[in-house]
Order: structure tokens, then C-alpha cells, then sequence
């Protein structure tokens, strides 16, 4: 049976309540159709990984589906370690997202904006405002989390898994098999 | 600001009265001219922030999405939305920022402004001389309002100027003013020059007055962590920034000797500034029997982000608190661990009673005997004396309590074990520890995991609130690190002051042709991403790259705390000098100024330019050939803001801690738009494009990886010569490798020739630049042929502003 | 504040320098002795602000429970929680009120500031004199910084002040500066004093320079309304509060004759401005040949809340603004009808090109041609030369604009229609209009729901923004109300200045034994709760009853949209003077200083205090003894927040409307707390428990027939003779009467003697009395024996301060 | 069928979001069992009433079941007007909302501090600011909205149904039943 992603829809900071409109938190099906339905996604992945190191495997998997990879913060090393570098970027998050918000950027291989941005494995508070700034000043993209926490600043999100790593992983594991299927 | 006229009547001269047009400033000997933007008022130089926000994008990432600050709101502002205010969110959040940077501007000029009151009130006026190796001695103050202070009371005005601009911008801020967020953008950027102006007046006060070291590159060592507190000793802690009530309380230690019965320790900048006071050496020679200065006798106890470690250490008898980055609750916890608070400025009085008119006695006896927690005290003298005081006689009455310091063994463990594990704390650490599992530990015995978060906990007790438990988690720290708050012993350096002239002059060409690959300058407060420790790695992996590193305020106490194989602290492995290889400690946080004063400095005594109201000259000069970058990697408060948007506004790029995003607003570049990096050749008035450096004006880092690489990155400007770009670009991409595993995807766009490039991968960068970028290269010569934004040019003398071409071409 | 020290050079005297010690004010004709509290700071008048407190409980409706301040944030604070830095959730709506007042204080003694550089510059320093009949002259400026101005320049030190204090206020917000509630509400009435003390420089500023009325009861009437704009001429509105570039305009129009091409009409608070302009017969005789002024040839074309009602009526060519309640989006309003808008000021900038040093020809060719929409210029006269000139030249190039002026009868159709009543509009609209209702009617054919809710809208276009069909529904209200566009043509008594001194002697006694029952000040904006006819109703109510009513600003323009049977409005209706039955229009928002200065007056003129440096006597005065009562009942920004502090500092109470709550905070008094309303008997120190008089300082009403019920129970005074209070307690109960349909449950404990009783009720209260509250009475001499909270004593000296104690007992 | 008070549970106005703390809508079942469990309700009505004047009939029903009511604004008027001022009191929401916010106010009757206060008829931004005076500052009351509105800073609210006046007539009849019941 799947994993239920929609339970604990809360702000994994409590406080980090913005305003009328919030995140839903969807099942993994729905997640990765809309992963898979994208004509220019772009997985984020950040620094957090380090501390579960078995995400880095998985997003090569997810690389490995045809989805490009910006790595931020110093998370290209384990991509480097793992010698998997096809179509993985090294890029700060805030200029990543600071591209992101301009309709005229070209993206990280000129080919054109993405459409849909799915996030995972970034600090928290600094993932939550990178998708403020989509949310509030360029609307045309997507914002997906398939991070552990419920990100109230995403379109569609997770409800918080962090304190339960295998369903996470599970989790994750679904949107990857929906992805490659 | 006044122009300072009118009709005065002259003391002692009763019926005197002088009748004057107008009263102007005495032009006296200063050989500059006037330059063009004296007392620059708000769209004085929005020319200038026009052309930093047209290279810098202006980015916000909303943290609210709403506006409640008028009777129409409250306002959705999500997208595109505007508020009944017609404001969008952009604007909206340059609303924010301006406040938020005014805050913190006024937090430093307000305390320059006590202490401009203060010391005259004191002291008398007293001349203002920074001493021989120090004679560009206010280079803000000369920048910005083209006038040179020579008593500490001619910096009124400069306080003046400040605070009308201060009421100017904040009316700014108001439902129905402006309106775009550029033009908030420009008004923060004012704000942020105002702060620097500020804390160099702040400074310069404090260190004319308590005869502060003027540029000290050998400032002593001074005594550093809880663990040097004397318990034998009655224990005075004074936290805070503004030193005029704790220097009292040393000057009665010692004019009482005293020492022996009580030590004083600071937190916060307060704690650093105590470390400053001089002998009074440095004084007119009148007034040196007048006053006697007690030196270097104060301990610092430890940087903002350990005061409630230290209540739970227990390690205070008598508190006094001044102002700034004072934890709101000092006097609730104080009381509950019996610690008798004095409130000593008007600024933070707590809701206790005003005793400033009633006798010594009576106060130390209605605190001794905890007839009330707390007092306020708004004369610095009186708040002194009542302090020691109150910290000798408390000191018994409180041999219980300090008995008591830790929670026993048994209460450790029933804490613990009461433990639910249901995660409500780990929704409210801000660093995210995973409290919950610690605790789960502890009740089965092992220490260890609050031992190794404890510098990560950054003491904000949201856990403690979450707990449906009421486990006190901050007590359970305490306990399990006792051993490590009685050695808590480290050595810091006493603030310096600022640089001398005599440094410049030293390091003004290598660093503007990149010899010296940059100024780092690390500043801030103690709300780490990831403990403490960062902030040492920062400064060691700079200095000893041969940076010059610079610090204040908490951090430089916070990166104190670490020691190499020799036990040895970073002030003890590197000289204070501003030079590379060297780490200095500048001072407390409204030092700060001297930063931006040394690199004006290089701009008018190495490169001759005239500061005299000239400001946007002299940011144009430090964004273009002034490797320089600051980093704020714990970025706690509003004063973090206005610091860096000052800088910023100096053309000092910086880089800030992930929490930062609350500041809501960054600056950065776009590489893909060559059209934002025309730079003005100032020889011919001829555009080139340039690579971009500094990329970034002020970055949020993820991780403090990602923090170093981008300080190496954001220290490259367009004049280095080709020695410089080679070093740089070295550090960059070995900083790379080193912890990112790779190079850095933009290297290339550094390179202009190929001796810009670094030495032990040439070849095989000149390889890939022709295979992968398919630049042209003469392999014989090992030249590069094309590829390059632009040519090598070492009289290439970039520019932003019109003004400066020599010649049209 | 500065106190002006140092050396300085003498202009045309070169060679000359006068070294002074210390300058310091003359003292000069001026009998009265310094006070106790000259330039306070901070904690100076604490004392009496905790006496304020502590009987006024302070009241805090959190509208948001979250901080987002620092980067420890966002914190929550709800309940019980502490924040990060350890506030509280009282402290941090303290910390947001004290946010709110200073961004109010700062909007209006920024205005003042940039006046004092502005008239000095264009009309040198002046004279400040007010005439014969108000010699008491600047009661503000006297009562808090114990100065008395002579010229405008003197007002200088006075701004100076208020901004020190300002940025020391400001910095109390700063994370981990004050953290308790009470220290916070301190700080934002000492905010409110200086805000006090900003308008009246404000005004006083611009009374002399622009000759405007010194207290004129017979202020002229002058033409307001969307009606009045004359469409055969080019319309230049000038929006805003600051009329230094409208004043430009005029006298441009004036020089070069062109009245009868341009019709300048004001919005908001210059607008008020604009009709104060004297004939520059007060100016001293050798520069009235200077300066030609123009008289009142100006037009109201409306307060603040009819902006988007005139956009949408296309009723301008060309567009000031200038400063503060200036909807953000002005210029994209603008842009989209085609009306150039020019900014005139610093503050709001708008991100338009600065053209300040450009020709005025090029400027207008620029703008007449629309290649931009808009510029920045930051000098008055060019602004308001390029404002005449463009608005003449663009209207025939609108020509096309101004016929579609209206939709069309098809597109009114076609919007109506589409409305799929999905009620979106609905849960955004701040007075809950059910747009969803009326445009279904419009679709119908049905106009009258758009006509009888024209008024109640706001114009926030929060609807428009949440129609998912896109429903231009300011545009169907303006289709719907084109023929009352059309005739909206009023007249409005322009500003009249400040109160007189003959006037405070006529009415002092009467206001004092409360036989005049009270002033009642009804200031502020245009967010009503029901609609701008509610503010007509209020004045209206209170004048017939003999009160004495002032009235500034949006308030005095809205009113004037209304007449009675006659059609007279209420200007026509009654007298212009400060006297009972008389409505004055003080002037604009700056000028609501003069309602303080009245009361001080009161306290002056009629009972002999000094008011020199001695606020808290004087407050406390006022506070006991003159029934005084603000109302803003459309308050709108900040700046109500600190008019209202302001007032309650001063011991004036205030009613604000609904919306109100956002301000978040209120001081409530409780009657159940006999010991709140111990006063002291200032003839012998003995205590007396009072009754409630005045009840509350800051009072939220939920509709206008309470707040109406609030004032007349805020006029009560401790000093009321019988015969006064039987009046005000006539009022009371007959308002009670007339709109809740019974007697105020609380009229007994006003009641202290048999003759406090209405005549008409007289019988009836005192059966009453006795059965329900069984007080005794001797029916024969009609006496009350026993029941009331006091006494009656006609002597009884009321005041909360000891050192007003005459005699201890 | 009972009606589906718990539908439409978005602040009325849309931005009022205060923070993590939010109110849930219930049914009127259980707002009835509430409100009649009470030891010390106290029924809050405002001046809104006059626009949909048979909700003075219903606050009298209300009334007539034991509640006391305070009426604030001018809305003592519509009771004087129908007769009925037994146990009904003359009061403003402001002062009201600040004795209750003190443990030590005995309450309009001098016999005690209130447990539950129900708002019904008040203009909905100040109502919802004086629920946050009491979520804020004396968390010892439980605060009931029965107003046709949701209110965020209620414990306890019905969904929006200001668009359908009927349904809310009937919820409010519900509640009244399930009182006198
Ligand atoms: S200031 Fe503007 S956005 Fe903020 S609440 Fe008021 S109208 Fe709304
Ligand atoms: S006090 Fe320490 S452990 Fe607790 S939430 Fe704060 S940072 Fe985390
Ligand atoms: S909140 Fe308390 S009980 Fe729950 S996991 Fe954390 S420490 Fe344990
Ligand atoms: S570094 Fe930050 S926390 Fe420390 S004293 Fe300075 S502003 Fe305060
Ligand atoms: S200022 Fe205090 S309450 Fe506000 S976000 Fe910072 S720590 Fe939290
Ligand atoms: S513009 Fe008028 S009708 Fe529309 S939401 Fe605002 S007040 Fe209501
Ligand atoms: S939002 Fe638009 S479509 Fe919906 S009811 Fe209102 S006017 Fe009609
Ligand atoms: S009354 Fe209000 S809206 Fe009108 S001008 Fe004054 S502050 Fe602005």
C-alpha cells in the first residue's frame, strides 16, 4: 500500500504561517504524475542529504529518469562521489531561485525556464522562502516538495515524514517508480 | 540636520547677544575641496542605488504574505495581489526591509547618541585625535557629510544629520508614501550608509573617551568564557553594548579596590568593549590625573548566543543590563535564579522602578534582601556602584541558589525519562536538532548527543514551550556539560580599533591589484545554522589562506572558543594586524565602521581619491577594485541588516547564514545578462564588458561550504592584475575541490588571459577552456586567442560613474 | 537635541571666529520660571505615563500572534509563548504600537522638517508671530521643550529634538531591546507627544510662511467636490499632505495668469492646505512686496477616500502628489488614464526618472507626448511649473481619454452580466458591502444598490482583485453615480488655524465647571465603517447639543458632502469659532496640534498654570478638568495611531471606529476597580475615590450610534460643577435614549449630588436611585443622602500628581 | 438533516490568518452541547443584528434557555423594542472583551468570572480581534463564534454561511434546540 504523504500538514517550523494561500500535501501518485507530466522539471537537491546519504542514490534515480538535478549548496560532492554528473549542476540556491524568477531566463542548460521545480533535501527555513519568492513573483512554475516536511510556501508538498525515515524513503521510492514507470 | 543658526546668547556674557545671518561650519585646514554630496539627503545619491540595483536584482522571499499595518489590512499580497494601499508585494517587502534596517540603524545611532550625551556629560568635550599613525581618522564621517569632527562634540551634527534622515525615511514607511520598491530599495541602502555613519560616531566617542586602543594591532589577550568567571569572587555581569554603566562599575571596583571580591564579566558587545578601556594614557594631559581608566580587568563571559547557557550555568550574582540584543526575558530568568537585574538605559527598563533619584543605600538593600528582582538605574554612576555593590553583598544570600547551579542527578534522569518522544520540540528548533532523540538518549545514560549539540543549541528555548512535558531541556545541557562551562577558558584579543594609515599604505596595492586576494571581514551575532565552530573554520580557513580576516562582536568572542593541536585560540596562532595572514579583532559591533573605513581608506590614501563628500566616488572605487567581503554566518538581528546594507552601499558584497532569509531581501546578479555588467573604462569613457565581480551583492548561503566559496568568489574585481586573478581564482577552485569534490562550474568566466590562471591546473584548464568552451588557444605560446569576456588590460580603470572619465572619447 | 555648541565661522566676517564654551538659548520677556521637564527624553515623564496606565489598563487585540522580526523568527506568541529573544506576546504588540506611532510621529515631523528647509530657503527665516489675539503661541513647543520660539529658524532645536528622541525610540524595537509592555506603552505616548510636537512645528512653519488664517472664525467657505473641477479648464490635482509644490503651482497659475486655463483642485490634506494660502498681508512689510501669495483660489477636489472614486471619474489631466496617504498605485491609475503624475517629494519617488536638474521645457515635452508616465522632481518650483504647464498641455491630447470618461452602457451591461455570483468580492471587502447582490441588481437594470453603497465603499479594489470574471467594479459604481460626480459641489469653511486666546477665555470657565459639556475633536481618514455620511451625523449630533466641535482634515472634507433640508452644509449651517455650537475646520492634519494647544490653553489662559517645561502638570490638568474628547471614526494610517497617543498623553481620550482593532491596542478603564479612581485632593493631598470620569483613553466603538454614546460619556470630568454635569448627563442619557432606546445602564455612578440630576428625569432617577440602587433620599428636600462614589464639592481640587498637593494633610 | 456547519471554514476575511492557532468549525450539535454545558456562558450579541432583525427573536430564545446576554453597540435597542431585556445587559464589546480578559472580574452580575462567551451579530473584524484579546490574554474562556461567519480566533465556529441566510437561521435553530432541549 502506498505511503499516506498527506497526513501532517502542518508547518514543520509552526510559525511559518505566510497567509491565506498554503501548500496541500498530495500522495505520491499525484507528485510524481505531475513530476513526470512536466516538459522542463528541475530537481533541487541541497546539502541536507549529507545526513542521509542514501538520497543521494535516489536522486541519481530520479536523475536517471530524464530529470535534470541542480545541486545546491555543497551537495554536488556527493554526486562527485557517486560519479554520477550527467545532468547535475552545481549552483547556489538563492541564485538558482533568483533565475528562477525571471520569465527570460534560458535555464541552467539555455534550453529554456522550467516549469515545475521539486525540491528535496534543503534547510528548511531557506527552501520555505525560496518558494515565497516562486509563489509571490513568478507563477507560471510549479513548486513541488518531496522533502520531509510539509512546506507551506510549495504548490504541492508532503505532509512532515521527518521523524519516520522509512516511510520517507518509501515515499520517495514511489515517486521514483511512478517517474520511471 | 540644522544649519546651526539663529540668535544665541554666550555664557557669561550675559548681555551679549550676537545677531548672525547665517552660522556655517569653519572651513579650517583640510586641503580637500568640497566634493559634490555633503550631508547627502535621501535622493542625494539614488543615482548611485540605481545603478547597484540595476547589476544587483533586488530579490525578496516574502516570509508573510500579508501587511497589517493599517486599519484596511489585514491585506493579501500573494502574487500579484495589491493592498487597499494599492501597495504590491515587492514594494510591500522593501517596506519591510527599510524598517528593518532602520531598526537597526537606530540601534546604533541611538547608543552613539547616549554616549555622545554621556561622555560630555563626563568628560567634557575632548579633542579628537586618533594619534599619528591615524590621520584619515573619521573616514565616514568625512565621506558622507564632507566635514572633520575635532572634538567629540563636533560629531553632534553628524548625529544630527543622522537622526533627521532617520525620521525621513521611517515617514517613508508610512500607509500611502512610497510606493515602488526600487525606490525602498534606495531608501534602505540610505539607511544603511546612516548606520556605518552612525557606529563610527558611536565608536569614535567610546574610544576617545574610555582611551580605547586607536589601531592596536597588538591589543592584549584577554580572558574569554564562563569558565573564568571566579566563583570565589562575587560574579557582576554586564550585557549589553553600551559600556557607560559597566565602565562605572569598574571604576568603582578599582577606585574602591575591589577586585579581589568581585568580577566583572561581559556579555555581548558590552563584554568587548570593557576589554578596550584604556589606562587613560591617551588623554590631554589635563585631564589624565582627572580620570583614571582601569585597563584590561574585565573578563569577557561570552557572546549573546550563551546567556541563557550561562543562567543555566548559574554563573552570575548580580546582573546589569544596558542596551541591545538583550534577551526580553533576562529579568524573569534572572529572578528565578535569584540574581538581583539592574536596568541601567533608558531603552530597555522592563517595567521596574525608576531609583535613579533615590539613595545607593536603600536600593542595594531592597536587592539584596529580593524585595524587588530588578531596579532601574538611568545614571551610569549610580547603576555602577549599586551593581558592585549588589553583586558583593547579594553574593552570600546567594550560596544556595549557586549550590543549586545544576539540576541533581536524580532530576536529570526523571527529566529524561519522562520524555514521550513526541516530537513537538523538533518542530521549533530552528537548528534542528533532533531534541527529541537526544533526550531519548540521555535517559538511557548517554551524554553524549547533548554534549555534541550543545554549541549547536542556539538557547531559544522554543523546545521548553513545545514540551507538553515541561522538560527543561536548557537544564539538561547544563548538566551534562558542566565540565565544559567550568573550562570554558579561552584567550581573545581586545578590540583594536580601526585601521591605521600606516596598514594601508602597506596593503592598499596588493589588495586592489589582488595580491592579497581580499578582505573577509566576519561580523555578527550568534544564531548559528550549524554551532558555533563555523564561525572559527571560517576565519582559519581565510587567514590562513593569506586573507586579511577581520571580526567583532560575537563572533570574534565565538570563534575564541576553539583551539588548534596546541590549544592554542586563532588569536594566539595569527599577529592582529590588518594585513594577510592576520586576523584582527576590529572591536564590538559599532566597530564595524572601521571596515568600511579601511577600505575608503585605501581608496584615499592609497589611490589618492578625496573622500570629502564624495561618496558615491568612493563606492565606486571599493565595488571596483577593493576585494573585500564581509560574512554575517550567525545574522541575528535587524543591526545585521543595516550593517550589510551598508556595506553593500560602500560596494562591499556579503554573504549571510540560511536563517537570513528572514531578512527577506538579497541582492545578486545576473551572469546570463551581459548588458548588467558594462563597466565604464574611466581612461576614454568606453563600455567593456566585464566578468562579474563581485557577482553577488548580498548572498544567502546554504551551508558554510557553500559560505567560503562564495567569499573567495566575491572577493574578484575588475582591476585585479593578473597576479591577483591568478591567487583568486586559486583560492576559489581550491575551496572548491576541497569541499565540493569538483571545480566550480564558472571558473572560465574569470579568466581573461592565461596568466590569470592558477599555476597547478593551467594546462589542464587551458585544455578544457578549448575543448569544452572552445576557446582559442596558441598552444606553443600558451596563450589564449578568444574566449574571454574580455581582454587583459592592466590600465583598465573601471568605473560605474559618468563623472569620472577623463577624457571622452 | 544639540545644544548648538562649538566654533563657528560668522558668514561675511571671514576672519572673524567666535570660540564659545557653551551657547545656550536666551532667555528672554518671557515671566515664566523653567519648568520641571524641558526637551524630555525617554523616562522623564514615565511617572506620569504609569499613572496613565495603571488606571487605563492597556488592552492588546493581537491581529497577528506570530513575530517575523529577526532571523531567530518567525516566532509564535501566542497565549503564553516568548519568542526567541524571550518576548511576550503583551511586549510585542507594545513593541508594534510603538512601531506604528512612530511611523505616524515620523510622517508629520518629517513633513515639518522638509518645510523648515523649504520656507527658509525660499522665504529666509521669518518672524513667528500669530497676532494679538494669540499670544500663547506655540503651547506645544512651550509645554514640552520649555522654549518659545521667535523666528522660524527657532523652531530648528525643536525638530532636532523630536528626532533624537525618534531614533532612540525606534531603537527600542530592535530584537533585545525593551521587553515589557508597560515600558513599551511609555515609549509609544512619549511617541505621541513628539508627534504632537511635529504637527504643531508642522503647522506653525506653514502658517507663517504661507500667511495662512491665525484663528479665523470667519475662514472663508471655499468650493469642494468632484463637481466643482471646471472641465472647460485643465485639470492639475495636487495630492497629499505637503503643499510646497502645489503652493508653486498657484503661484505660477497666479504669476502667469492662468486661472482660466487650470483649475487646481487638492486631494487629502494639501488639499486643505491649498485653501489656506493667505493674501500675504501678515507677512512683515518689507517682504510683502516679495512674495505675492494667492488666496483661496484653490478647489477641495476631496479627501483621501474619493481617489479611486475621481480616477474612475476621470476628472484630471494631471497629477502632484507630494507626501503621505498617497495610494502606492497612483501611478499605474494614472498611467492607465493617461494622466502624467508628477512627484514632487523625497518620500515618495515612485521609481520615476528624477528630472529635478532637467529643463522644464524637456521635461513637459516628455511628459505632454507620454514617453514616460510620470517624473520625479524634487524641487517645488519646477514641479510646480512643469504641473500647470503639462496639465494645460496634455488635456487636448486627452481629449479622447476624457469622453470615454464612463464605460458605456453595453460594457456596464456586459460586466454586470458576467458576474456569476460566486461571492469571492464578498470575503474581501472591508465595510462588507454584498457586491455579489448589487451587481446582480445592476444586471437587472437595477442601479440603486451601486448608487446607496457609492458612499460606504472605500475604493480598496480588493473586489476587483478577487472577481475571478475580471469586473471592473469601481468603474460599474462610477457608471452608476456619473450625475452625482457631476453635482458634487459643496462648500467647506477652510482651514481656520489655531484656537485663540480670546476664544479659551470666553469658553475656559464653562468647559472647566463643564457647562459647555465638552470638545469634541473629530479628526482622521476615510476608512469608514458605514460610509462617509456617518461623520456628518456625528458632527451634527454634538454641535446641536451645544458642544464645542473642531474637526481636521479628511474628516472636514467629508462632512462637507452633506446638507441639511435647506441644503446647507454644515459650514452654512453653523459658526465657524471655537465656542459651543460652533463646528470648526482647524485645518488639515498637522493642524490637529492646535486641539492640544486649545486644551493647554485652557490650563494657561483660563486657570493660571504654567506651562513652561511642565507636561505632566499640564496633561494632568486637562485630564481632570477639561472635557475633551477625539474621534476618528475613518482613522485610516498610523498617523491616527499617534494622534490619538498623542491626545491620551496629553489626558485626552479618544473613540475610534471598528476597523480600529488594527491598531491592536486600547486603554480600557475598570469601573469595578474602585481603587483605579483614587485622585488626589490637590488642596490638602487627601485621596478621593472618584467616579470614572473620563472612563477610557482609547476606545473602540462597534457603530456610530456608541461611539456618539462614548464621546458624550468621555466629557465627564471629575471637575464638572452640578449644573455641568447635569448637562453632560442630559447628553448622555438623551443620546442613550434617542439610538439604544433606554437609559445607560451606568448613569448613577455620575451622579454625586441631586442637582448632578436631568431635569427632565429628575423624578424618575431618583426613584430609581433609591428602589434599584438603594440609595437614600429625603423626598422633601429632594436630597440624596447616601449612594454616591463621592461626595459633592465644589472646591475639590482633582489632580493624580504629588506635587500639585498644596498643603499636606 | 442537521446543516453542515463545518463546510466554508476560511477566515471571512480572507487575509486574517493569525498564525499556528486556528479555529475549528463545528457542528451545531456540538456547539449546543457546549454552550449548554457551560457554567457561566454568556451570549455576546452586536449591532449586525438590525440588518437581519428576526436574529433578535432567536438571541431571545437564546435568552429564555438561561443564557445571559450582553448587548453591545446600540443593539439593546432591538430587545428594549421586542420587550425583552430580562437578563439582557447594555455593554460595549470593548470594555466587555476587557474585563473578561481578567480572572478577577465577577462578571455583569457580580456572581463570577464567565467559562464560555458566544459572539453572534458582530462586525466580523472586530469580533475576531476581541476573540484574539481572549486566545491571547485569558485562555481560561472558551470563545464560541455562532456568527454566519468562520472566526478564526474562536475556539469553536460555524463555517461561512453569510451567503446563505436561511441555512444559518436553521443552524442557529439547531443551537437553540439543542439548549432548551
Ligand atoms: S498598509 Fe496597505 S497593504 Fe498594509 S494593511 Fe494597510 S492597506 Fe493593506
Ligand atoms: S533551545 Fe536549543 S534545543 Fe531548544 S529549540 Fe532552541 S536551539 Fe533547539
Ligand atoms: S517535546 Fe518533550 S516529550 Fe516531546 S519529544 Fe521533545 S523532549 Fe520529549
Ligand atoms: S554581534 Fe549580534 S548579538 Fe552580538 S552584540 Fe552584535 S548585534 Fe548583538
Ligand atoms: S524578534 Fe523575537 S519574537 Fe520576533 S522573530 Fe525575533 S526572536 Fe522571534
Ligand atoms: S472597492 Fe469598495 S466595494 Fe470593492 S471591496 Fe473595496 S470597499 Fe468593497
Ligand atoms: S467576485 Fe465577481 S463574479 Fe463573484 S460575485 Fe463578486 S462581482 Fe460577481
Ligand atoms: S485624515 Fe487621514 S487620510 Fe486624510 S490626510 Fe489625514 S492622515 Fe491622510
Amino acid at each position: 500500500m502506498a505511503v499516506d504523504t498527506t497526513k501532517n500538514a502542518v508547518p514543520f517550523e509552526m510559525a511559518q504561517i505566510p497567509g491565506p494561500e498554503m501548500a496541500k500535501a498530495y500522495n505520491t501518485a499525484v507528485i510524481g504524475a505531475i513530476v513526470k507530466k512536466a516538459k522542463r522539471p528541475l530537481l533541487v537537491v541541497g546539502a541536507e542529504l549529507f545526513e542521509d546519504p542514501v538520497m543521494f542514490d535516489k536522486a541519481i534515480e530520479i536523475g536517471k529518469t530524464g530529470v535534470p538535478i541542480a545541486a545546491t549548496a555543497h551537495s554536488i560532492k556527493g554526486f562527485v562521489e557517486r560519479g554520477y554528473t550527467d545532468n547535475v549542476t552545481m549552483i547556489g540556491l538563492h541564485p538558482l531561485t533568483n533565475y528562477l524568477r525571471f520569465k527570460d531566463w534560458q535555464g541552467l542548460d539555455g534550453k529554456g525556464q522550467y516549469d515545475v521545480v521539486i525540491f528535496m533535501g534543503i534547510f528548511y527555513k531557506f527552501a520555505s522562502a525560496m518558494f515565497s519568492a516562486l509563489k509571490n513573483f513568478n507563477r507560471d512554475i510549479k513548486r513541488v516538495s518531496i522533502d520531509r516536511y510539509y512546506h507551506v510556501n510549495a504548490d504541492m508538498t508532503f505532509g512532515n515524514l521527518a521523524f519516520d525515515p522509512e516511510k520517507y524513503h518509501e515515499a520517495i521510492d514511489e515517486v521514483i517508480a511512478k517517474l520511471a514507470a | 540636520m540644522d544649519k546651526m543658526e539663529g540668535s544665541f546668547s554666550v555664557e557669561d556674557m550675559q548681555n551679549v547677544q550676537i545677531n548672525i545671518g547665517a552660522v556655517v561650519k569653519e572651513v579650517e585646514e583640510w586641503d580637500q575641496p568640497m566634493g559634490p554630496f555633503p550631508y547627502p539627503s535621501i535622493a542625494t545619491l539614488r543615482d548611485w542605488d540605481f545603478k547597484l540595483i540595476n547589476r544587483y536584482r533586488v530579490f525578496y522571499s516574502p516570509i508573510c504574505d500579508r501587511c497589517t499595518l493599517c486599519t484596511y489590512g489585514p491585506c493579501d499580497l500573494t502574487g500579484d495581489k495589491r493592498g487597499a494601499c494599492g501597495i504590491d508585494q515587492a514594494a510591500q517587502q522593501g517596506r519591510i526591509v527599510l524598517l528593518a534596517v532602520l531598526m537597526g540603524c537606530t540601534a546604533h545611532c541611538a547608543h552613539g547618541r547616549h554616549l555622545y550625551h554621556w561622555t560630555l556629560e563626563k568628560f567634557g568635550d575632548l579633542p579628537f585625535k586618533m594619534g599619528d599613525e591615524i590621520l584619515v581618522d573619521a573616514p565616514l564621517t568625512r565621506t558622507i557629510t564632507g566635514t572633520k569632527p575635532k572634538t567629540l562634540k563636533e560629531f553632534g551634527p553628524v548625529l544630527g544629520y543622522v537622526e533627521e534622515q532617520v525620521a525621513q525615511l521611517l515617514a517613508c514607511t508610512h500607509t500611502g508614501q512610497e510606493g515602488n520598491y526600487r525606490d525602498f530599495e534606495s531608501k534602505a541602502l540610505h539607511a544603511g550608509m546612516l548606520d556605518s555613519l552612525g557606529k563610527e560616531v558611536s565608536d569614535m566617542i567610546q574610544i576617545i573617551a574610555y582611551d580605547m586602543p586607536r589601531g592596536d594591532e597588538d591589543a592584549p589577550l584577554v580572558e574569554c568564557g564562563m569558565g573564568t568567571l571566579d566563583k570565589n569572587k562575587a560574579i557582576l555581569i554586564t550585557y549589553g553594548h553600551n559600556l557607560a554603566g559597566s565602565a562605572e562599575a569598574m571604576f568603582y571596583a578599582e577606585d574602591n579596590k575591589l577586585w579581589d571580591k568581585v568580577d566583572i564579566g561581559g556579555v555581548c558587545c558590552t563584554a568587548i568593549d570593557n576589554t578596550r578601556i584604556g589606562e587613560g594614557l591617551g588623554y590631554p594631559e589635563e585631564i589624565q590625573t582627572k580620570y583614571r581608566m582601569v585597563g584590561t580587568k574585565a573578563k569577557i563571559a561570552g557572546a549573546m548566543g550563551w546567556w541563557r547557557k550561562m543562567v543555566e550555568a548559574n554563573v552570575m550574582d548580580c546582573v546589569m543590563v544596558d542596551e541591545q540584543c538583550v534577551y526580553t526575558n533576562a529579568l524573569e530568568e534572572c529572578q528565578e535564579k535569584k540574581v538581583p537585574l539592574i536596568a541601567t538605559n533608558e531603552k530597555i527598563m522592563l517595567g521596574l522602578p525608576d531609583r535613579t533619584n533615590d539613595p545607593v543605600d536603600e536600593i542595594v538593600d531592597d536587592l539584596v534582601n529580593f524585595r524587588m528582582p530588578g531596579v532601574a538605574i538611568i545614571d551610569p554612576i549610580k547603576a555602577g556602584e549599586v551593581g558592585v555593590r549588589t553583586a558583593i553583598a547579594v553574593k552570600p544570600k546567594r550560596a544556595d541558589e549557586r549550590k543549586k547551579a545544576f539540576i541533581t542527578e536524580e532530576e536529570f534522569k526523571k527529566y529524561a525519562e519522562s520524555c514521550t518522544y513526541c516530537h513537538s520540540c523538533q518542530f521549533v528548533c530552528p537548528p534542528h536538532i533532533k531534541i527529541g532523540d537526544v533526550v531519548q538518549e540521555a535517559a538511557k545514560g548517554n551524554l553524549e548527543p547533548l554534549s555534541s549539540t550543545y554549541e549547536i543549541c542556539v538557547g531559544c528555548r522554543r523546545c521548553e514551550q513545545a514540551c507538553p512535558q515541561d522538560i527543561p531541556i536548557l537544564s539538561l545541557y547544563a548538566y551534562a556539560n558542566q565540565e565544559y562551562i567550568k573550562n570554558q577558558k579561552f584567550k581573545m584579543r581586545a578590540g583594536r580599533g580601526p585601521v591605521k594609515d600606516t596598514e594601508i599604505r602597506r596593503v592598499g596595492a596588493p589588495l586592489v591589484l589582488g595580491t592579497i586576494p581580499g578582505v573577509i571581514a566576519i561580523i555578527g551575532c550568534a544564531n548559528y545554522p550549524n554551532g558555533t565552530k563555523e564561525c572559527y573554520d571560517i576565519a582559519r580557513e581565510f587567514v590562513d589562506r593569506g586573507f586579511i580576516v577581520t571580526t567583532t562582536g560575537c563572533m570574534a568572542m565565538d570563534m575564541s572558543l576553539y583551539t588548534d593541536e596546541d590549544g592554542k585560540t586563532i588569536w594566539e596562532q595569527f599577529p592582529g594586524g590588518f594585513d594577510g595572514r592576520n586576523i584582527c579583532n576590529i572591536g564590538s559591533c559599532v566597530s564595524n565602521a572601521h571596515i568600511h573605513g579601511a577600505a575608503i581608506k585605501v581608496a584615499t590614501i592609497f589611490a589618492g581619491r578625496n573622500e570629502r563628500a564624495n561618496y558615491d566616488d568612493i563606492a565606486d572605487y571599493i565595488l571596483s577594485k577593493v576585494g573585500a567581503c564581509g560574512v554575517a554566518w550567525g545574522a541575528m538581528s535587524q543591526k545585521a541588516a543595516s550593517i550589510a546594507t551598508g556595506f553593500n552601499r560602500l560596494g562591499v558584497p556579503a554573504v549571510v547564514q540560511p536563517h537570513s532569509v528572514m531578512y527577506r531581501r538579497a541582492f545578486l546578479g545576473r551572469t546570463d545578462k551581459k548588458e548588467d555588467w558594462e563597466i565604464i573604462d574611466a581612461r576614454d569613457g568606453s563600455r567593456v564588458y566585464c566578468e562579474p565581480a563581485p557577482e553577488h551583492m548580498l548572498y544567502v548561503a546554504e551551508s558554510v561550504e557553500e559560505c567560503m566559496l562564495m567569499m573567495a568568489k566575491l572577493c574578484f574585481r575588475p582591476s585585479d592584475n593578473s597576479q591577483g586573478r591568478m591567487i583568486k581564482l586559486t583560492h576559489y577552485c581550491d575551496i572548491s575541490m576541497k569541499y565540493f569534490g569538483c571545480m566550480p562550474p564558472d571558473w572560465p568566466i574569470y579568466v581573461r588571459h592565461a596568466s590569470d590562471l592558477p599555476l597547478k591546473w593551467k594546462e589542464d584548464m587551458m585544455k578544457e577552456l578549448e575543448s569544452k568552451y572552445g576557446w582559442e588557444i596558441d598552444w606553443k605560446r600558451k596563450a589564449i586567442l578568444s574566449g574571454p569576456i574580455r581582454k587583459s588590460d592592466v590600465s583598465f580603470d573601471p568605473t560605474n560613474i559618468e563623472r569620472k572619465i577623463r577624457v571622452k572619447k
